[in-house]
């Protein structure tokens, strides 16, 4: 039983982000969309903060909303993989549920 | 797999019915079922048909309202949420004394109880937001 | 699938800044006539939707708080408050209202209906859930 | 002296254009002048007739017309910004091939220049918004 | 020349607060409106960040937007005054521009 | 009243989540027409607005970016951009687009139009305007 967690809002913007990683456990998958994608990138105030769960939880990023953005898939912190739409529909499928940090 | 989906901010001022739509061509591409979208909070203004965005850019409304009727998409508008913001369809501008409705084809008007029974008879829940 | 679902409503958003608090009330009122398994979560700005003492006569809206006490008419019974939550805005459970419902099996006695969790808790509620609504 | 208003958001969504409200009332009491209002981004949403709140709720959008007859204060709705949404004028209707409008009486339909005069024409510039 | 500035975010959800003090200036005016009231509460996460302006910069909170979320004038931070619409007209009024951080 | 007014756009917001940037860009091109002494700012996630290389093929919006590089025939010649902001996000100046005007007081010389300025610096551009219009 495991949970994918959807980010879509800036993690300098907002504390969705930061709650999110606050709440998702081992095994759970957090998949940033929107501005959310911002919260991938390496070198950041909050990358550390990051870094630090991408070992117990899978981190996603949806590259489209990345692209729109000018971030190349290099900028984002090891061990976070870009998804297009239907690896996002994957992601959804293959947990139990899908908890949207708005 | 069945998929029930729920936007909750309006047209062009928040990605998220952009975003919506994209995961609900995807599921169907990839053979899951998405039978209904629910509109709630300022979603239900994706449904207005007198949005007239500039030439260059995508029509959010006719791109629901065209998936929809290639996928038999059941697209709910929360009545409530509706009321307030001014979205009203022939029926609803009648009952409330209203000279206009501006709903457009493909959306149909009804309660929070369609949500409810979304979350009951689907096996994933999305919701897009803000 | 199960013939009644775990339904969480997530409240992440302070009262009458924006409407996400006042229309989260209208899906569990509405909500409650399916006769789901019905948890309400209060974390993060979502806490202060419960304060005491909310009087909006000055702004010109309409009070929506008392609702929560009436949750318990409609089997609304268990709200959850993370304690942290509370902490990080110098808040107390004495500062939330009092909500309270009669339980059935236990011949009606009165009982909180706010129960506060730490975050490891509200993290072990969230997943235990079938369908999770966010606001 | 003189104050110009923008609101950039919907009403009942967020509180902008509750508050916007009693500053304008409050100035005008104080006896300065507030005379536009620009609606921009989903602040065009507060301009739409067909809005239908609960009854013990207040009416946003007849509170704002009812305080623009009053005071004579020239309620503009950006036209961009409203053309995206769905909010269109008679006017607007007609040339848009649109079967409907959906703006409400004391508010006019213009250009984004009207908020820039606004701010050159004023002493102060107050902004509510998200 | 001094600037009224208006937060109407909470400090817990965005970084409205922390931007605008940031950049405010001695002199200047902070107005916490809707449900950017909640900055002026004591003993929270960020009530020493507040605090620490106070003295060069006045705070205030709009009281019928405080009201409206319980939260009595006794429970803000030494030194933050409440004042209603009139007062908020006053303060736009006596500063030489607004800048709101939305 | 002074004929020319100081008019600063501030923008604090990331481009396509919402449409605050483009509808910022938005005025700041029909103000152009006005002939006031306009300024830009770029501070918190509104440095994201200038980032280089972006492509919205994917999520079917239009990129407005290239936009910005128009500025310049419109005389919209200073865009402030915070160095804290970007230093923050993990960026630096070469991550921006190149934003250049031709300076009509030194025969047309191409210029820049972004000044990346300290926080203290971007305060003081803040205090020293007439309008302040927030996005």
């Amino acid at each position: 039983m495991s949970t994918l967690h959807t980010v879509n809002k800036s993690p300098f913007a907002t504390n969705s982000l930061t709650s999110c990683l606050n709440h998702c456990r081992e095994g759970d998958a957090v998949l940033m969309i929107e501005d959310g994608v911002y919260g991938g990138l390496s070198g950041t105030a909050v990358a550390e903060q990051v870094a630090a769960k991408a070992g117990s939880v899978s981190i996603y990023v949806l590259r489209p909303d990345a692209d729109a953005r000018g971030l190349a898939q290099e900028r984002m912190l090891e061990g976070i993989e870009g998804v297009d739409y239907a690896g996002f529909v994957d992601l959804a499928a293959a947990h139990d549920r899908t908890q949207a940090w708005l | 797999m069945k998929f029930g989906v729920v936007i909750s901010e309006g047209p062009y001022t928040h990605e998220a019915a952009d975003t919506a739509y994209h995961f609900v061509k995807a599921a169907i591409a990839k053979g899951h079922e998405v039978p209904r979208v629910f509109f709630y909070h300022d979603g239900v203004n994706v449904s207005t048909r007198l949005s007239v965005p500039p030439q260059d850019e995508r029509h959010i409304q006719n791109n629901w309202t065209a998936l929809a009727k290639e996928h038999d998409i059941d697209l709910v508008v929360c009545i409530a949420a509706a009321q307030r913001r001014g979205l009203l369809d022939q029926n609803e501008a009648e009952r409330q004394g209203k000279d206009a409705n501006n709903i457009a084809e493909g959306f149909r008007i009804s309660g929070l109880g369609q949500l409810i029974e979304m979350g009951i008879q689907t096996d994933r829940l999305v919701m897009f937001g803000d | 699938m199960p013939d009644v679902k775990k339904f969480l409503y997530v409240n992440r958003k302070a009262p009458y800044g924006t409407i996400y608090a006042l229309e989260s009330l209208e899906v569990v009122l509405i909500g409650a006539a399916f006769e789901q398994d019905v948890s309400l979560a209060f974390l993060d700005d979502g806490v202060f939707q419960l304060t005491k003492g909310q009087n909006t006569e000055g702004i010109g809206v309409k009070n929506f708080s008392p609702t929560f006490r009436a949750l318990g008419d409609y089997e609304v019974t268990k709200l959850f408050v993370e304690r942290e939550s509370l902490e990080e805005r110098g808040l107390t459970e004495a500062d939330l209202q009092e909500i309270t419902y009669e339980d059935e099996d236990d011949d009606w006695a009165e009982k909180p209906s706010i129960r506060v969790v730490s975050r490891a808790e509200m993290a072990e509620i969230m997943a235990d859930q079938d369908v999770v609504l966010s606001f």
